[in-house]
């Protein structure tokens, strides 16, 4: 067991995939003799080389795409966008191109590529530089999403993500980086598609993910000494979605909220919520609530931001009216 | 070396399996048996076969949905290739892809796109591929003069400069961007020129005169595999028929279209064959034997099953 | 009354704002002396001139972003997209721009832009030219979302959407283009944000939209004989939702089934779904279904894409499935 | 004409604002007062104020992220830029938009982006209505040497050369794109050579030469109003501080750094208000003014209410 920020978790991820496979290589935006804005790839370019961590133009469509001709012919690129609010300058490439391009094909092609990028809000960084895509994402057949929430999770699940085969879209978080956890040493995969129970309880299922999956274990302690003990999920995976761990924890707590940072309007919480009502419609004794941001563009003073973005109180609010 | 006296038929015969492969599906299309939009690329057949004959097979290559052409001359099977037009489940996509997205890496076929330059950082990509492979495979590109204006384009065309790709790319100059003169909308009617703004070397060959196409790429694939980069080659060519089925071709009149007709690459390549010496019974039999692989291919298409509704799940992923 | 298609209405529609008002203007790809791909913008060209009626390279970043720049300083740009896939190559100034430059600005601009494009599939057209996308512009802040079913309708929301005065995203069918119907000669505007109550019914309420409204008319017949009355509201705008029209009805009904072409992981399903929860958890006696495309790239082979997108005989076995 | 004797103290007392009010801001900034980030422009005043003074109040420009002088200089209120540094109400975008969205329609100023590149196409089509409204105003766009490499530069620059729109494109070349120098991420260094290949009349200016600024703009200008369409300024300057906040500047020499200082915009305009006669009292009396200007407009945004929370919902639509 070591302990390690979200940031060291992921460089370890890039560089044991690195040495474990060559045809690993990194492109981004001032990712190799700079380590990138956020550290991840920090050093990698001293041990792999220039070669194989890119610095790249402020060309997103066009290094997005070389990255799916590189996969396209056995590489395994991991491309790297600074905001996931740069996906949109790429999105052809990652939507109609990394996410069908197999498919167009009747299979006689895959598209093993990872994107990563950081997102989220909190840091006041202004509407261009706060979103959060995952809903968006998860919409895109062909896409699988992953969006870890503490070190462990992220060093095992960029792992499987740079072996998984397929395109994935890799979320991190700009306010997790510096977060700190305990890896195992010998941390291996964490499968893809498989939630986690991040804490057990009786009383009520909080599904999240990513930073605010912090915020819902916050609200869990808080809601404790009240008596009511919370079951927190965290997704881990948004695409494919683990339903069976979600209907499982409901059996018991038969109530159930979604939070996440992203916009409620059809977000992952609202497809959770119509889920669980076609497939368990009788296993809730309230109705299943989703918790998202309101639907504003995200503002950067600090009292709008935090009135528009999710918080631990507006959590433990949310499931004290559920009692 | 150009090509040889002998490989001439064959190019005329490939040339004439991918006009013929057109004209079936045209027949095809009035018959209402093909969904979809069909991009006919009639007129342009020396540009796709002198470059892909410039190739070897391990090359990689991306090109449009006006790509049969492109695709055949790169090896794509023609059965496959009629069968995916059809949607039937021997398709070279299983009849998923259909008429834009012919793909085949078992002949270097990295796709054909239906976004417009999409393809060409995908080609980029595979270059650097090679590159980081230390492999000595190069990748080209097929692309319309219409592209130059999109963004992936130009970011492209950086890239692979500044890391001096193993790339080719080709721009098809057919004069038109659907119904528009692209004269109207691109600002450097000479798009060879706007591309050796990125110290890209550039080049415009004829790209109706099978010959020259060959020798272009042929050239440039060898710097390309010596480590010299990427080339830029604008092919002056001619689209006969509209951009689509349908197409009202208002935009340009019967006199312009004629006078392409005499200076369109089969009819050139007819009379080559004449001079190095073919007879008309030689070029008969090269005719006879296209109509028979286009025949054949069709008996394979129509009578191949449709996929079942549940491969609809499959080759999501891998 | 006079019989139109809905190119023809959208056509009126243009001609008739473009009359009225000197700072609307069109753009896009051959909309000039082509008079669009699919005819909405024929002979515009002829009273408008090419100044107004302009035909654009193949730039959509470039074109809607300078619709937005010219709707920032008083212009009424209306910008046709060949296809809605093509929003992908442009998506960064419809998400990150259009719809955001007047927040970031505290209200101090606005951006009076419609951006047109028909979507969808049924035609062969493959998964890069028959894709649905208001599911992903409707979780966009900023954003009008309008999807009209009808020639009457289609004219009336785009006139009101071309003076909203703000960022609209209209959403057209490729098969829907030819279809007829009555438009009123006097036809004025369709208010934007008010469903439409197509087919009275008391046994279940079908929500939709676009071309999947047909669909739910004809299932809506086809399941009267059997003693099931379906009300059938369309929604006609996609975002703001128009729910007090859903929940009135379901008051009547008890009966809930939204059906859109979209996929439905995060789709306007899963929203309309999760608000009934939300709004009005007692209001059904069975479960809220949501119907839409399944969950892979469209296939252009027949047999395929009529699987993956939803028919009438779909929408008539799940209203079945629900009694 | 060129900026007049009497315009030089003026000009040297506006890019002493503005190289204050980043000072200002990193202070606020290290004392934990700023959210978000800040990207400063010290070391390229001059850009901003050449060519923003050699526009009508009614001419538009749009800008990037380093917008702080080009705002300023255009006719932002000083007060109101402080105050939504400091996320207050009383900023120019309510405190919703920060350091990076600075916009004020009232002085033509359309926007700051946060997007690399994408206020050039909102330049061009502010351009394009001048045209259609037959008025006589101009637009400029700001931005960056990296953003060359963005397709939405590339495809605005073909639109703005076909239409012969009203625009001055102002590239800042300070030689760095991040923590990247460009030259390793740009086919060709000068961008402006890049330009020139759509047609557009280019050229590249001394950018930290404040009336060498002014007159190319000015010249520009007087293009764009006669119908002349686009004209392309690489205008050559320094970044002297980082990128942004907290930026270790590995990337660079100190050296490198200590010599641009010497040949700085706001030292060099100083040289040359003694030239024409300036002492070093009127000197000091411009300091001191720029001093007041930015302490006044400290206290007021200090001084000024924090949006309410509710106040969220209010500007999203008109
Ligand atoms: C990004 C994008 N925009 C628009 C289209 C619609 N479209 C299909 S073909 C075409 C014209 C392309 O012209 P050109 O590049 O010259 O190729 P050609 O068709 O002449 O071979 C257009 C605009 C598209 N497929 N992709
Ligand atoms: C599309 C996009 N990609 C990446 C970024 C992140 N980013 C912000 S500033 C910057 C460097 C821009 O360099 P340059 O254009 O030279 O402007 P400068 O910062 O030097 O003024 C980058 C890459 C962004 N804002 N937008
Ligand atoms: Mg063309
Ligand atoms: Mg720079």
């Amino acid at each position: 067991m070591t302990i390690l920020t979200y940031a060291e978790a992921l460089n370890e991820a890039l560089r044991e995939e690195m040495r474990a496979d060559p045809r690993v290589f990194l492109m981004g935006e001032d990712i190799g003799h700079h380590g990138g804005i956020f550290r991840v790839t920090k050093d990698l370019i001293d041990e792999f080389g220039a070669e194989r961590v890119r610095d790249t133009p402020i060309s997103e469509s066009g290094f997005v795409g070389m990255g799916i001709g590189a996969a396209l012919v056995g590489m395994r690129p991991v491309v790297e966008l600074l905001f996931m609010d740069f996906a949109l300058v790429a999105a052809d490439q990652i939507v109609n191109q990394a996410a069908k391009l197999r498919y167009m094909a009747g299979g006689t092609v895959s598209v093993p590529i990872v994107i990563r990028a950081q997102q989220g809000g909190g840091r006041g960084n202004g509407a261009q530089h706060s979103q959060s895509f995952e809903s968006w994402l998860a919409q895109v057949p062909g896409l699988i999403v992953v969006a870890p929430s503490t070190p462990a999770d992220a060093k095992g699940l960029l792992k499987s993500s740079i072996r998984a085969g397929n395109p994935v879209i890799f979320i991190e978080h700009k306010l997790l980086y510096n977060t700190k956890g305990e890896v195992p040493a010998e941390q291996d995969l964490i499968p893809i598609g498989k939630a986690d129970v991040k804490r057990a309880g009786r009383d009520i299922t909080i599904v999240s993910y990513s930073r605010t999956l912090h915020f819902a274990l916050e609200a869990a302690e808080a809601l404790s000494p009240k008596g009511i003990e919370a079951e927190v999920i965290d997704l881990r995976t948004i695409e494919p979605l683990d339903m069976d761990t979600i209907l499982e924890s409901i059996k018991g707590t038969a109530r159930l909220l979604v939070v996440h940072e992203a916009h409620s309007n059809c977000g992952i919480g609202a497809e959770i919520v119509a889920r669980v009502y076609e497939q368990a419609p009788n296993s809730l004794v309230t109705p299943a609530r989703r918790l998202g941001a309101k639907h504003v563009p995200i503002p950067v003073a600090e009292s709008l931001e935090n009135f528009v973005l999710p918080q631990t109180a507006d959590i433990v609010r949310a499931v004290e009216a559920m009692f | 070396m150009p090509l040889t006296h002998k490989q001439l038929p064959e190019a005329y015969r490939q040339m004439l399996v991918i006009r013929k492969f057109e004209e079936a599906i045209r027949n095809l299309y009035q018959q209402g048996k093909i969904r979809g939009s069909f991009h006919p690329c009639v007129g342009q057949e020396a540009v796709a076969v002198g470059a892909c004959w410039a190739l070897r097979p391990d090359d990689k290559m991306t090109c449009t949905y006006r790509g049969h052409g492109h695709a055949l001359a790169k090896g794509l099977n023609v059965r496959a290739a009629m069968a995916e037009m059809l949607g039937k489940v021997t398709g070279s996509s299983k009849g998923k892809g259909g008429s834009m997205h012919f793909t085949d890496p078992a002949v270097g076929l990295l796709g054909a796109n239906a976004v417009v330059a999409a393809g060409i950082p995908h080609a980029a990509g595979a270059a650097l591929a090679a590159q980081l492979q230390k492999k000595d495979y190069v990748a080209l590109a097929f692309f319309g003069e219409g592209a130059v204006n999109q963004g992936v384009f130009h970011e492209s065309l950086n890239l692979a400069a500044i890391w001096k790709l193993p790339l080719i790319l080709v721009c098809e100059n057919n004069l038109y961007s659907e119904m528009s003169p692209s004269h109207e909308t691109t600002s450097t009617v000479e798009t060879y020129k706007r591309a050796a703004a990125y110290g890209i070397e550039s080049l415009r060959v004829d790209g109706n005169d099978v010959e020259a196409m060959f020798n272009a790429v042929e050239a440039a694939v060898a710097n390309a595999r010596a480590g010299k980069g990427t080339t830029y080659i604008e092919a002056m060519t001619y689209r006969l028929w509209g951009h689509m089925m349908g197409d009202p071709e208002v935009y340009r009149t019967k006199e312009e279209v004629a006078q392409a007709r005499e200076n369109e690459p089969i009819v050139r390549l007819n009379k080559r064959l004449h001079e190095i010496g073919c007879s008309d019974a030689d070029v008969a039999k090269l005719e006879a034997e296209a109509e028979a692989i286009i025949a054949e291919a069709l008996e394979f298409a129509e009578s191949s099953a449709v996929p079942a509704p549940e491969d609809a799940f499959e080759d999501v992923f891998a």
